[in-house]
């Protein structure tokens, strides 16, 4: 079922074909981790496909095992003459810094962080606004008026996550409990089981999740409580895609929501940008709210009522206008926490 | 025909070396048949390729007249035919009763019915007279209980034919004469008994008939009855032994070491020696005749740093060697010839010339600043190897392929060569063929004419009158008397090792 | 919180994190005490975990409510016929056994993830629709104080594991196949003048540490990960490893030792949400159950002294 | 012992030529084409000097690690803990990189010298416990690699940086890149941190094969009761083995920090250098040379790897599993030997 690069036989391109081409390099999660690699690589897909071009032809992506494969996986592309390469992830930050300044030629995109040069596109999200709306949607939901936050490992990214979702459930209740605890890495998901275990017995009903596959812990945690009482409120917020699917557990589902980060759109977008020859070299693009850079996703309706949405799209509205200041780090929440 | 085994021209070959090239040899039923060669003459291989271990490339099996295939050991126990190995086949944390069992237990619901086995084994125990405890662990009993399990063990599982590799070498004498006693009571059950030992006394007392090889051939098979002890030694070796070795008597000069109220406990904290005394001087070997068991170890590792001492004092040429380490004692003047070579005198993965450098590899001129000079360390193992008769394809093979008694000299050189104030030799013929237990006899008295000191302990009564100047007996941790040889008897010896009969020793 | 309430929620999670390492444990045993040194358990973990979930996500239809059991079936005889080549070469072809180890470990890897990409053209799977679920055990889960702390919210493959340590026990010390199997690994010659087969016993014992080890990877998948990846086996394998030396290459004492290092763990976790210590840094709660684990080895544990013959292969007649 | 150095030099071969061999058939099996993948590896690898330069910056930790594994290996001694070892190296190189003012010829000597120290430092507290107290190394071992992940973590955030995911990058006086090596291969991240390697394998040879404490390490390792009655301490050369087995790891960290990538970040799990190490030592028979032709083909297979998918549409996992069965046959040299010579009895 693969295709390979000889013989480029494919007919069903609708578009004119063009010349523009773009790749990316994920980071170590692989383009198929569930998460913003793949939703990044769907994008491109898609971009790819719009335009006539066929995997490897055009568009392409390249794999990381470890962090010391960055580099060569970008030049690689490189040389394969694409026109735009995507750093996926802000682990990718100095790869692209270097790259990009080695490579004056090529455009360079970054997602997730910022990287200062003429020829590399800065793509970041508002994450924090996201998990705003999460813990606002969170804090209505609660019954216990306590909640939960489970991170992989600390970092600047993972804190806007917790930060933005605590000032969300602070703002709707100060008194609401927010229960934030770090695995350690992205993987343990042993370990994310334990920390649920613990936050659902200490009384949280919602956990939001931001620690790649150590979060299959608190999903498989929320279904086996759900499983062995169905009456009971065990919610899980997803986090990067709608993890609706992991949440589900025969009728009933444990997703509550999930904080979507449309890597996908900004991958097109920005591709669309360099083909129309107007790469946003040196500029910082932030997805937010406004273009459902983030946003909360509504699969679950029946968890996710009405009200709910209500409430969310009235935040939604004040952070917009810029009423709210959604805290991204750990001092910005404090002084968040002391105007509520 | 009345054979009950018939080994015919076997020919086995290792890489390298053939092991047993046509060799035969006939056991009639109800005999103790010896067989005898020198140290890597392949006795223990031929007995191997009998219990199935090895496959002969060439020559034929005959079990009571039947022409058989040995593939592996199992098909030896279903022939009948038990083997008690050189190096026993014990595993050491499990008990008597487990090792005896193993490959055969009897079951009751699919569990080893641990109680039936220890009665089975305690019954036939006694029916041989063996006095073993079938609940001990191995790792608790005497070597000489050992091997009585070793023996247990083939009779549990209805041998007809018992092979004995070397039995006695690990024997005290008391333990030679039970053993014995307990071959001839199986001889009288019907069964028959190859038995390979270096001893030629032995041999003459116990056995009907005996083999002898030479470099892995047959020389031949001989009536014990119509040998003597000079025609079987020269067969073997193929020149003449003297048994007696011609030493003049010692003239003992200064006080060499001197050991004063030694208390030593084991890991246990069990008190192995209690106050013991002892006084070697240059120019005499001074032997420690004793029942294993009783100290002599203790003894050996506390002088030589290995253990630690509790009290008393140890002194060598007046400076206390007391709890130094080691290297410091070895270097204060003290060589020892270890009595376990495998466990302590080599390290088998290293090549021989290496190992012949075990002791000085650090000092001038085998290394200088730390860095390792190989062509000084392989030239003086050559001239070892040369002068100690150690055969070997290379001074590059490893310790590990060498034969028992070749390894054995090997450590004897690397220790002699250091021209120690103290010798001391622990076992040092054990496992040796007549013609190595000569030479060593023979090195240690020259080292004594030259004026060193030499503490040997051995088990062998016949090692100890022939060789010391002086004998101290040691029982339980203290020396019990301090004798002339040409003073005393074997039998007053056996008396005063048994702890029966008591002497004040020591002046103090 | 009470004492009670504490073992109450430290205990049933304990259990949890603890089953999967119990299980591959009780392999390592089998094949340390055989005297084939395991370091491929976590290989066989992966292997099992792969199986387990492809296996579950294949036949959910088919079995329904069986589907995990079913699962770990499969998984623990795929994982005791993919420890043959760790037999193989560290019995016939006389491997070093780390070596070969190792090796297990690559191949797990490589080949799960590889066949998780051609089956499901992803580098991932789903989550499986059948997994294990906690249960009250009846009866015993009535009893005060007791029953809450051990028989409610328990997953039964997590008694399953205990049971399966002492079985092991019983085995290795009250069977004939045991005292075989541990003469082996202690003095294989020993063992092979008794008329024991030693490669076979160490065949057996080896493809048994793959069982259990398969059995251990998928029942981590179907209770705690509940799908597979690269990332989904981590480093278990080797805490199993270390819970086979810390229990002294005995059932029981494995047992013990992956039951700790769950407590240890779960303790951990605790204290992240106990108010006092939420002013300690996460770093110091992150490492405590590694540093608990070091400080009881040096503190009580001590010595360990392996099977004597672990890690030699046996060459007939060498000496 | 010409037939021997014959078999050293044809069992790893043969090996190799096994796992490619096989590599091939399950690329087959699959639908791939095994030449395009093969051609796609040595492309990923050696297709320019770029490639060759980030196989061989790839190579240069692995060739420490590998020494660490090997030269405990020597020793008796199990060391899994290459990986905790290196994230301490890693970060004390780091540390003094950013944090420390000096001249290049002493700023950069410290710095690597204080990776080394490091992950020595790392090394003795298992060497201690097993000397002392009899703890098994194997054990103690693992559970420092999580120590050193979780607490390298947290001294990226906490100590040096201000609550961020990396540190600053080292002072250019600390660092190992090298502007002419770089150019000289594309910009490749190829640093001097190779010659530190290879050095360091002079060092382990030098150690191990021609001086006193080498002899002593692999005589307590064959024999520990033979070095105890030779006047040896036993004690003290498990403790040595472990601390210099620890720096080697050390040294790899710092090539990362020093070298690679100038800095250290949070790291969301173990790099896999150190557990890599344990199949290079293993493939290089736990010699200095063999050491570091292994790490080459390990450096050469891994960055090779990530071409495969792009060029030949062949999943990299491949990889792993071409590694998995090289190790195997490096492993089961004993049966290959047994072939080779069959082979040759048939042939003549
Ligand atoms: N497994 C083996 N591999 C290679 N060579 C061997 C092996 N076993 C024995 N040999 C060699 O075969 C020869 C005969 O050895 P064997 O052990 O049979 O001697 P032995 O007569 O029993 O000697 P000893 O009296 O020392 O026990 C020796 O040269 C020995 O080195
Ligand atoms: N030679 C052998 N090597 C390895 N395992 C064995 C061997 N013989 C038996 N076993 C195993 O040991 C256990 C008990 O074996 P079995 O029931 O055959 O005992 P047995 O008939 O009393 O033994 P035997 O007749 O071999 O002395 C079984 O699990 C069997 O698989
Ligand atoms: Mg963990
Ligand atoms: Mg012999």
């Amino acid at each position: 079922d693969e295709e390979t690069d000889t013989g480029s036989d494919n007919d069903e391109s609708a578009e004119e074909t063009t010349d523009y081409s773009a790749a990316l390099v994920t980071d170590e999660g692989g383009v198929d981790d569930k998460s913003f690699n793949q939703s990044s690589w769907e994008g491109l897909q898609a971009w790819g496909e719009e335009h006539g071009h066929t995997e490897g032809e055009g568009y392409d992506y390249a794999q990381s095992d470890a962090a010391s494969d960055y580099e060569p996986n970008l030049t690689r592309l490189v040389r394969n003459d694409y026109d735009l390469i995507f750093g996926i992830g802000f682990l990718l930050e100095d790869a692209i810094a270097n790259i990009a300044e080695q490579n004056p030629e090529t455009d360079f995109a970054i997602v997730d962080t910022v990287v200062d040069a003429p020829n590399v596109a800065s793509i970041t999200f508002a994450e924090h606004q996201g998990s705003f709306l999460a813990g606002v949607a969170a804090a209505e939901k609660t019954n216990t008026d306590q909640v939960g936050f489970v991170g992989g490992v600390e970092s600047d990214l993972i804190n806007k996550f917790e930060t933005g979702f605590i000032a969300g459930v602070k703002s709707i209740d100060p008194d609401i409990e927010v229960d934030a605890q770090y695995v350690g890495d992205f993987s343990s998901a042993d370990d994310g089981k334990l920390i649920a275990t613990r936050m659902y017995n200490d009384g949280a009903d919602i956990i939001y999740h931001s620690a790649g596959a150590a979060g299959n812990g608190v999903f498989s945690q929320a279904k086996d409580l759900k499983q062995n009482d169905p009456d009971r409120d065990v919610w899980v917020i997803g986090v990067d895609r709608d993890q609706h699917e992991e949440g589900v557990i025969g009728d009933e589902n444990v997703t509550f929501t999930s904080m979507v980060k449309r890597v996908d759109i900004s991958v097109q977008e920005v591709s669309d940008l360099g083909l129309n020859s107007e790469f946003p070299g040196g500029e910082v693009i932030e997805f937010g709210l406004e273009d459902e850079g983030v946003s909360i996703a509504t699969t679950n309706d029946e968890a996710l009522t009405d009200e709910i949405i209500v409430e969310v799209e009235d935040w939604e509205e004040r952070i917009m206008n810029g009423d709210v200041d959604v805290p991204q780090t750990h001092e910005e929440l404090e002084t968040y926490l002391d105007s509520l | 025909m009345d054979y009950v085994i018939e080994m015919l021209n076997i020919r086995k070959e290792f890489p390298g070396v053939v092991a047993n090239d046509d060799i035969t040899i006939q056991l009639k039923k109800g005999e103790i048949h010896a067989l005898l060669g020198e140290n890597g003459a392949g006795k223990s291989t031929l007995m191997n390729v009998l219990f199935g271990l090895y496959q002969p490339e060439k020559g034929e099996i005959r079990v009571r007249g039947e022409k058989v295939h040995i593939t592996d050991p199992n098909v030896a126990n279903d022939l009948g035919i038990g083997m008690v190995h050189q190096h026993f086949m014990l595993v050491e944390p499990f008990t008597v009763t487990q090792n005896i069992i193993l490959g055969s237990e009897p079951k009751k619901n699919g569990k080893i019915d641990i109680k039936k086995a220890e009665r089975d084994v305690q019954a036939l125990s006694d029916q041989y007279g063996l006095k073993v405890d079938a609940r001990a662990k191995i790792s608790d009993i005497s070597v000489g209980m050992q091997q009585r399990v070793e023996i247990l063990k083939t009779l549990y599982r209805g041998t007809e034919v018992l092979i004995l590799d070397e039995p006695t070498a690990v024997l005290t004498p008391q333990e030679i004469i039970e053993l014995m006693d307990i071959m001839e009571s199986l001889i009288a059950e019907g069964k028959s008994i190859i038995l390979i030992t270096h001893k030629l006394k032995e041999i003459m007392k116990a056995c009907d008939r005996c083999t002898v090889i030479r470099k892995g051939a047959g020389v031949d098979t001989l009536n014990v009855a119509d040998t003597t002890v000079t025609e079987l030694s020269s067969l073997m070796v193929g020149r003449e032994v003297s048994f007696k070795s011609n030493k003049t008597p010692a003239s003992p000069q200064e006080t060499v070491l001197k050991v004063e109220n030694l208390v030593v406990k084991d890991s246990r904290k069990v008190d192995m020696l209690k106050g013991l005394n002892l006084e070697v001087r240059a120019g005499e070997i001074l032997g420690i005749a004793g029942v294993d068991g009783n100290g002599q170890s203790e003894l050996v590792e506390a002088i030589t740093g290995l253990i630690k001492s509790e009290k008393g004092s140890i002194h060598l040429k007046n400076k206390t060697i007391k709890n130094l380490p080691p290297r410091k004692i070895t270097e204060s003047g003290i060589a020892h010839i270890p009595q376990d070579r495998h466990k302590f005198g080599l390290v088998l993965d290293f090549p021989i010339g290496e190992n012949l450098a075990l002791q000085n590899y650090y000092q001038k001129p085998y290394s200088n600043k730390k860095v390792l000079n190989y062509k000084e360390i392989y030239e003086n193992a050559e001239k070892l190897i040369g002068e100690y008769d150690i055969r070997t394809p290379s001074a590059y093979t490893l310790a590990r392929a060498l034969s028992g008694g070749n390894q054995q000299k090997a450590i004897i050189a690397r220790e002699v060569d250091r021209s120690p104030d103290l010798l001391i030799a622990a076992q040092p013929t054990r496992g040796l063929d007549v013609g190595a237990i000569e030479f060593i006899h023979n090195k240690l008295i020259e080292e004594r004419d030259k004026g060193r000191a030499i503490l040997l302990v051995s088990f062998e009564l016949d090692e100890i009158f022939d060789v010391s100047d002086r004998i101290a007996v040691i029982f339980d941790g203290e020396i019990v008397a301090d004798l002339k040889p040409e003073e005393t008897t074997e039998q007053e010896l056996g008396l005063l090792m048994a702890g029966s009969k008591k002497e004040k020793v020591g002046g103090e | 919180m009470g004492f009670v309430d504490l073992l109450q929620s430290i205990i049933p999670p304990a259990l949890f994190f603890s089953a999967p390492l119990i299980f591959t444990a009780l392999g390592g045993v089998f094949s340390e005490r055989s005297g084939v040194v395991n370091i491929g358990l976590e290989g066989l973990m992966i292997m099992g975990a792969f199986v387990g979930i492809v296996f579950n996500l294949t036949f959910a239809d088919v079995f329904g409510a069986w589907t995990p059991w079913v699962s770990i079936i499969v998984a623990t005889i795929v994982g005791a016929i993919f420890s043959i080549i760790h037999a193989v070469a560290s019995v016939s072809f006389r491997a070093n056994q780390v070596v070969s180890g190792v090796a297990v470990n690559f191949l797990a890897l490589g080949l799960g993830v590889f066949l998780t990409k051609q089956f499901y053209g992803k580098g991932q799977t789903d989550m499986v629709s059948e997994p294990f679920y906690t249960t009250n055990i009846p009866l015993l889960a009535n009893i005060p104080i007791i029953g809450p702390i051990f028989f409610q919210n328990i997953y039964v493959s997590s008694y399953l594991a205990i049971v399966l340590a002492f079985v092991a026990w019983y085995v290795l010390y009250k069977t004939p196949f045991g005292l075989r199997l541990r003469a082996v690994g202690e003095h294989p010659m020993a063992a092979d003048t008794n008329g024991i087969n030693v490669s076979r016993m160490r065949y057996i014992a080896v493809i048994i540490s793959g069982a259990l080890g398969g059995l251990g990877g998928s029942v981590f998948a179907l209770t705690i990960a509940l799908n597979f990846s690269h990332a989904t086996i981590v480093g278990q394998g080797f805490m199993a490893l270390a819970a086979v030396i810390f229990g002294k290459w005995h059932p029981l004492g494995a047992m013990g030792a992956a039951l700790f290092f769950g407590f240890a763990q779960s303790l951990s976790v605790i204290g992240g949400g106990i108010p006092l210590l939420a002013d300690v840094p996460q770093v110091y709660l992150l490492i405590a159950p590694y540093v608990l684990t070091i400080l009881a080895l040096a503190g009580f544990i001590g010595r360990a002294e392996a099977p004597r013959a672990n890690g030699e292969p046996y060459i007939k007649g060498s000496r | 012992m010409t037939s021997n150095k014959m078999f050293n030099i044809l069992v790893p071969l043969i090996s190799i030529f096994i796992g490619l061999f096989a590599g091939a058939i399950i690329m087959l099996v699959f639908g791939y084409n095994p030449i395009e993948g093969y051609v796609a590896l040595w492309h990923g690898a050696f297709g320019d000097l770029y490639f060759i330069g980030e196989t061989i910056r790839q190579a240069t930790p692995y060739i420490l690690t590998g020494l660490a594994v090997a030269f405990a290996f020597r020793a008796g001694l199990f060391n899994i803990g290459a990986e905790g070892q290196v994230f301490v190296g890693w970060i004390a190189a780091v540390w003094i990189g950013t944090t420390m003012d000096a001249p290049m010829y002493i700023h950069l000597p410290v710095a690597i010298i204080v990776a080394a120290v490091a992950g020595a430092l790392w090394g003795f507290i298992p060497g201690l416990l097993k000397a002392r107290l009899g703890v098994h190394e194997v054990i103690v071992t693992i559970m420092l690699n999580y120590v050193a992940l979780y607490s390298s973590n947290a001294i990226v955030r906490t100590v040096l940086s201000n609550n961020e995911d990396r540190t600053e990058n080292v002072a250019p006086s600390a660092s190992l890149a090298s502007d002419w090596l770089q150019e000289l291969t594309y910009f490749s991240r190829m640093h001097y941190g190779i010659l530190i390697a290879l050095f360091a394998a002079v060092i382990m040879w030098f150690i191990i094969e021609r001086t006193t404490i080498g002899y002593e390490l692999k005589s307590v390792g064959y024999n520990k009761h033979a070095s105890k009655y030779a006047g040896m301490s036993v004690k003290r050369n498990i403790i040595l083995a472990m601390v210099i087995s620890g720096a080697f790891a050390g040294l790899a960290g710092s090539m990362e920090g020093l070298g690679t990538f100038q800095h250290m970040t949070t790291q969301s799990g173990f790099t896999n250098l150190g557990f890599d190490g344990i199949a290079v030592a293993l493939l290089g028979a736990n010699t200095a040379l063999g050491v570091v032709l292994a790490a080459l083909l390990f450096g050469a297979l891994k960055v090779g790897a990530l071409n495969m998918p792009t060029e030949s549409g062949v999943p990299n996992e491949l990889v792993d599993i071409i590694i998995a069965l090289i190790i195997f046959s490096v492993a089961s040299s004993y049966i290959i030997r047994l072939l080779i010579l069959r082979f040759k009895k048939e042939g003549k």
